[in-house]
């Protein structure tokens, strides 16, 4: 073995946001202690810049001729929807930091190390993208999460911060432990830890789908899947999290950790056991049917708002299930679209709560949007379309998502599933509609505080931007699924 | 010798104890760390044995792996731990309850 | 440009609605109603070439437009109208300059968001009738859903709320039903989303019922049918004066619209089979709701019903498969339009100056406003059916349809011209004749030129179309004759 | 029954003993103790596979290092211990139900598919094998990308841990070791100049206290 032979220019953009990180972690301890450093403040710009570079990185990478390249003895697998998922988390992350920096700055949140562990955190999404072994997908998911966990935390003297830090670690932990009993029972049975070696094992041992082991290995992978995707009935984490955490850390984990999670779903369930459709596909319907279910219900209930994003976002990982449980590649390209499409509607939601935010009070009682559209018009509007394509409703990009996912349930004949979906995604429109109607239909309270949001004009510039590109992707939305096609069938 | 199934079965065991004492233990978070330790223990020696078995190193450098993010999962899950008990007094889980709905 | 004519009509009213959005404010509110009265003449006067240049010998689908879209999903940009859209845009562009100019004073706040409501709403009307491919249709069918749910919102009635949101969720439960049908026919068809393929498409009995029950769910809650209809009164009621005028005139249309569009030819064997229901449905519609008018205080409320019940009509005709039937539904369609919105706009006068819709609180107004009390009788005699009007050509097709098919049916049909005319004269006695009933309404101004205007021209309509309704008559007679053909030709493989 | 035999039973009844301690006793300072006794016992289960490195690894890594943390922090922290038990024996019968029905459904679906036909125990190693040197030349080769990731999940834990307990109170004491040697003379040594108290003129150690 040679260093030639690792192909290490593969994993580039994962080696430069690592050692982007590692600077900015220096530049936060060269400060004097007992003064503010004054360093610290450039944390986020250089953080942004890290991010904007690796995106570039990863798409100079991006394989021409939707071909892969293995790198570090097939731990590595750097394929065009590697690509495109790196691009994604790297922006949407970059995104994320730019709307929180104010907030962050306001409340004085650990600058540097914030976005320190922001950055390996992507850093974790992005090696588990390209995952092609157990040991990677792991290792990267394990980083991801520890700095979440951290970012959750990173709110110190807040009650709520430290209990959903708490909750989310002892759940995650949990749900990586029973990931890893499915992968050592997959290990087991398949003998080895390659994706690909796995798949071709498994496909030659599918002759025997009564294998009583194999079932509770695929149980137990997509019962770790569901914890981690917050899906019903493995839920319990996501309202404490989303609504305990400081605003710009649920931003930022409402977006990028997604498509990394589906990077997970896709690699082990479509990739790894993807012959084995037939144990896991009732599965994922029945989860998906139940997130899609008690998400929209429950969010009815709610009067924070991120309390009901985050039940929201139960109800979004449901459709997203429902792509992947076609269990087709038009279902797998489904989900794709789905979960980019959501990461940026969630994270423009978490944005406008962010930017609503002043000085050190949140603005996430549903309460406090109330009369917005005369407060201030333009938020507003952005809102609107937010909530609009969060529900689905043409013509926004939200909508064809949602289009892709029930047309990949039709064509996979499961036609009474998908009429479950939209008769729930009724249910789930009378929410976004309430915010509509607070924004727009109600008179500002009196007790609604009358100083203005504090300026923070690149976060507002991006919010417009996050919320029009909604609209504005139109004309272009079917080179966007077209992309999500070729990606998928360059991956499965 | 001893077959493969009895070290499985030790696994099974050891993992299922470690899931009841995790929701046995909902109130006192320490001890709720350390089932989360006895959790990936139980795993690791999944993975031992079928490494033995199969005659095949990787599942060993898994579980070296395991152990790494393993302890390092115990040093933030600390962390988190003392910063909860600075902000509250207390680490019962049970009265982490200002989240609800 | 010539070829762009329905993509000019869509967009125009849409990119000037989003510049009105961006220019007006409330200290610029004038600025934005000239802009508005503008840009919505334009849309008009760009719309009539589209009748004039209009080849009435074919069935075929005229001023096509199709262009690539998504490619993934075979989705195309394809427009283009027949005998029977195409004089439901024209209503549509007409309608909107009468929204317009009714709306110039009456709206006292965000009036550059009001005006902008209506025409981007126009642009997704005509979307949906020049709409060729399914998700183009769906895409600008559910959009229509946000102006309208704005507009009552924010500019509705005390119960605004409630209303909005029932009409909302009821439109957005049935559209999507009507889109898993549309994603089945999809991958029936082996990947089209071109609404021409699916009438073409062989389909076997069990797949058209369950298809046509999904339509049935997205178009009788638009029209609204009988059992589904108890949003509109809600809605009309508190939307305000333009928002109700575009419901009752080119809204509920979308629903027989969409039945002529897709569920007859689509699936021919279900709509024989289950014929019986929608006429049934039709019938307990046109009498039922009739007697429910009977009993209403609130003339919006009773306009509102009136609409129900004449929507009945428009069902009826349709599932009585013979062209007298089908074009009376259509000409009743177009009249509906005029009419109802006529009489929205009567009551709109009324309310601006008044502040009610009580039919108590008014009475004897022919004494102080004689020009009103004369167009508000003439378009009462219309919705009642008098011979001469519009609302008398289509009403009398339909039934005269209904006779050749069933007997029995054209009585039930004809037992509400009765009705009708019970309900809307009595309304008419109450607040136009008798003693004029208090000092307020006794100092009540005439109607002054504005209102002259739009009612003027609406009750020209009416009069024309019911004395000489052949120009009309005859733009849809190719594409109804082809698609009842098409209809009666079973579709089971 | 070979010495094998009895060595991997014994420690795992051992093992199964300890962890259920942890999970049942009241307070966590035995908990912390009943884990170490688990981790040493499974460290000589692992021995029985022939697992030595991470037999050691395990003990260094989890009695040596783990488990003191965990002791640390359960010193540092005054628990209430009562009112952490509080609803612990309504739990247990249900927790115990859920325990078995875990263990025997796994079994049952273990039992099957990695039955002693289809794993038959390997065949010894040869006599210079190293299970250490096995495993390091794996890390180092083939591994070594994971590796890598594992380096900065350790770093992440630093700086987490670091960045969440780390805090500088206001009038805290705490020593500046760059500071300290970065002084210069001026700062350690200050020279004042004062008035003589009434002192006779002309002396001459009045003479060198000023400053030069």
């Amino acid at each position: 073995m040679n260093l030639a032979s690792l192909r290490v220019t593969a994993a580039l953009p994962e080696i430069f946001i690592a050692l982007a990180a590692c600077a900015i972690l220096l530049l936060g301890v060269t400060g004097k202690p007992g003064k503010p450093n004054h360093r610290a403040a450039l944390a986020c710009p250089l953080a942004i810049a890290a991010l904007l570079v690796t995106a570039l990185l990863a798409g100079l990478n991006f394989p021409a001729g939707g071909g892969a390249v293995a790198a570090f003895n097939n731990l590595f697998i750097g394929d065009a929807l590697a690509g495109l998922l790196k691009i994604s988390m790297c922006l949407l992350c970059a995104a994320a930091f730019l709307y929180g920096r104010r907030y962050n700055r306001d409340r004085g949140l650990l600058t540097c190390e914030y976005y320190v562990l922001g950055l390996f955190s992507v850093a974790g999404m992005m090696v588990v993208a390209s995952a092609s072994h157990l040991l990677t997908l792991y290792l990267g998911l394990e980083l991801m999460s520890l700095c979440l966990y951290a970012m959750v935390a990173c709110h110190r003297d807040s009650r709520l911060a430290s209990e959903a830090a708490m909750k989310y670690f002892v759940l995650g932990a949990l749900a990586s432990s029973i990931l890893l009993y499915g992968m050592s029972l997959l290990y087991g049975l398949t003998g080895s830890l390659e994706l690909p070696v796995i798949r071709a094992a498994l496909f030659a041992e599918a002759a025997d789908p009564d294998d009583a082991a194999l079932a509770l290995a695929v149980v137990f992978v997509v019962v770790a899947l569901a914890f981690k995707l917050g899906a019903v009935p493995f839920h319990m984490w996501v309202p404490d999290v989303y609504h305990g955490a400081p605003t710009s850390t649920t931003a930022f984990l409402s977006a990028a950790p997604k498509v990394a999670a589906f990077a997970i779903v896709l690699r082990l369930l479509a990739g790894g056991l993807g012959d084995l459709a037939g144990i896991w596909q009732s599965m994922l319907v029945i989860l998906a049917v139940l997130s899609v279910a008690a998400g929209n219900i429950i969010a009815i209930a709610q009067h924070n708002l991120k309390r009901m994003l985050a039940y929201s976002a139960v109800s979004h990982m449901g459709f997203f299930l429902f792509g992947i449980a076609a269990g087709s590649a038009q279902g797998y390209s489904a989900s794709l679209f789905y979960v980019l499409v959501y990461a940026v509607m969630s994270l423009g939601a978490f944005g406008a709560v962010l930017c609503l935010a002043r000085g050190d009070a949140e603005c996430d009682r549903l309460d406090d949007l109330q009369g917005l559209s005369r407060r201030s018009p333009r938020t507003a509007f952005l809102i609107l379309i937010l909530m609009l394509s969060m529900a689905g409703i043409p013509p926004t990009a939200g909508f064809f998502a949602k289009l892709s996912v029930i047309q990949a349930l039709v064509g996979a004949g499961l036609v009474w599933v998908a009429v479950v979906a939209v008769l729930l995604a009724v249910v789930g429109a009378f929410y976004y509609l309430r915010i509509i109607k607070l924004m727009y239909f109600d008179d500002p309270a009196d007790a609604s505080p009358a100083t203005p949001p504090a300026g923070d004009p690149p976060a507002h510039l991006l919010l417009a931007f996050n919320a029009l590109i909604i609209i504005a992707i139109l004309p272009w939305i079917g080179a966007l699924i077209s992309l999500c096609n070729a990606v998928i069938a360059g991956a499965v | 010798m001893i077959p493969l199934s009895h070290y499985l079965a030790l696994g099974a065991a050891l993992f299922a104890l470690s899931v009841v004492g995790i929701f046995l233990n909902r109130k006192n978070v320490v001890i709720l760390l350390m089932s989360i330790e006895l959790l990936l223990l139980a795993v690791n020696i999944n993975f031992v044995a079928f490494s033995h078995f199969l005659q095949d190193v990787a599942g060993q450098v898994f579980v070296f792996f395991i152990l790494t993010v393993a302890a390092a999962e115990s040093a933030i899950g600390l962390a988190i731990l003392i910063v909860l008990f600075r902000s509250r007094r207390t680490i019962n889980v049970e009265e982490l309850d200002s989240l609800k709905g | 440009m010539e070829n762009h004519l329905l993509s000019l009509l869509i967009w125009l009213p849409i990119v000037a609605g989003i510049l009105i959005l961006g220019a007006g404010d409330q200290r610029r509110a004038a600025l934005a109603r000239k802009l508005a009265l503008g840009f919505s003449s334009a849309v008009f006067l760009l719309s009539v070439p589209l009748y004039t240049r209009f080849d009435t010998t074919t069935a075929a689908m005229q001023f096509g437009e199709r262009a690539r879209w998504i490619d993934a999903f075979n989705i195309h940009y394809a427009l283009g109208v027949d005998g029977i859209s195409m004089p439901l845009i024209l209503l549509t562009t007409l309608l909107t300059v009468v929204v317009v100019i009714a709306g110039w004073t009456a709206t006292p706040k965000r009036v550059a968001q009001y005006m902008a409501a209506f025409l981007i709403m126009e642009g997704l009307m005509i979307g949906v009738f020049a709409s060729l491919d399914a998700v183009l249709f769906y895409l600008f069918w559910e959009a229509m859903l946000i102006p309208m749910f704005l507009i009552i919102g924010i500019w509705g009635g005390p119960n605004r709320i409630y209303a909005t949101i029932k009409f909302f969720l009821y439109t957005l439960l049935g559209s999507l039903l009507m889109l898993v049908a549309l994603l089945y026919l999809y991958h029936a068809s082996g990947g089209s989303f071109s609404i021409l393929d699916y009438h073409r498409l062989p389909l076997a009995l069990a797949p058209q019922v369950l298809i046509f029950l999904a339509f049935f769910a997205a178009f009788a809650v638009k029209v609204p049918m009988f059992p589904v209809h108890t949003w509109l009164p809600d809605a009309h009621v508190e939307a305000p004066t333009g928002g109700s005028v575009i419901l009752a005139a080119v809204m509920l249309k979308m629903g027989g619209y969409g039945f002529l569009r897709f569920s007859l030819p689509v699936t021919p064997d279900a709509s024989h089979q289950l014929a019986w229901l929608m006429i049934t449905l039709s019938l307990i519609a046109v009498v039922y709701i009739a007697l429910v008018a009977l009993a209403q205080r609130d003339m919006k409320k009773l306009i509102a019903y009136s609409s129900i019940s004449h929507m009945g009509f428009v069902t009826l005709g349709l599932f009585i498969f013979n062209p007298r039937g089908v074009e009376g539904a259509m000409v009743q369609m177009i009249s509906h339009g005029f009419i109802s919105g006529a009489l929205f706009l009567c009551v709109g006068v009324l309310y601006d100056r008044l502040h009610s819709r009580m039919i108590a609180d008014y009475g004897g107004l022919a004494a102080p406003m004689p020009v009103f009390a004369a167009f508000m009788v003439l378009f009462a005699l219309a919705n009642a059916g008098l011979p001469g009007t519009s609302g008398f050509v289509g009403e009398f097709l339909v039934i005269l349809g209904a006779f050749q098919v069933n007997a029995w049916f054209a009585v039930a049909a004809a037992l509400t011209l009765i009705f009708g005319a019970a309900y809307t004269l009595w309304m008419v006695k109450r607040v136009i004749y008798g003693a004029v009933i208090s000092e307020r309404v006794a100092a009540l101004p005439d109607v002054n030129g504005r209102e002259m205007l739009f009612l003027g021209v609406l009750a020209a309509l009416v009069l024309w179309v019911g004395v000489w309704p052949n120009p009309l008559l005859e733009v849809m007679h190719a594409t109804i004759d082809n698609l009842l053909e098409h209809t009666a030709a079973s579709k089971l493989p | 029954m070979t010495f094998l035999q009895f060595a991997f039973y014994f420690f795992s009844a051992t093992l199964i003993f300890a962890a259920a301690m942890v999970v049942t006793v009241r307070n966590p300072v035995k908990a912390a103790l009943f884990l170490v006794l688990a981790f040493f016992s499974a460290a000589c289960v692992w021995i029985t596979l022939q697992a030595e490195f991470l037999a050691i690894v395990l003990v260094l890594v989890y009695v040596g290092a783990v488990m003191v943390l965990f002791l640390f922090v359960v010193m540092m922290l005054d628990i209430d211990l009562a009112e952490l038990r509080a609803g612990f024996a309504r739990y247990l019968p249900v927790g115990s139900v859920i325990a078995v029905l875990l263990v025997v459904e796994i079994a049952l679906a273990l039992a099957g598919s990695f039955s002693p036909q289809r794993f038959a125990n390997p065949p010894a190693q040869a006599a210079g094998y190293s299970n250490t040197r096995e495993l390091g030349e794996q890390l180092y080769t083939t591994y070594v990308y994971p590796f890598e990731i594992a380096a900065f999940i350790l770093l992440v834990a630093i700086v987490a841990a670091i960045a969440l307990t780390m805090r500088e109170r206001p009038g805290g004491k705490r020593i500046d070791p760059a500071g300290q040697v970065r002084t210069r003379r001026d700062q350690r040594l200050r020279i004042v100049k004062m008035k003589p108290a009434n002192r006779p003129t002309g002396q001459p150690a009045d003479r060198e206290d000023q400053p030069s």
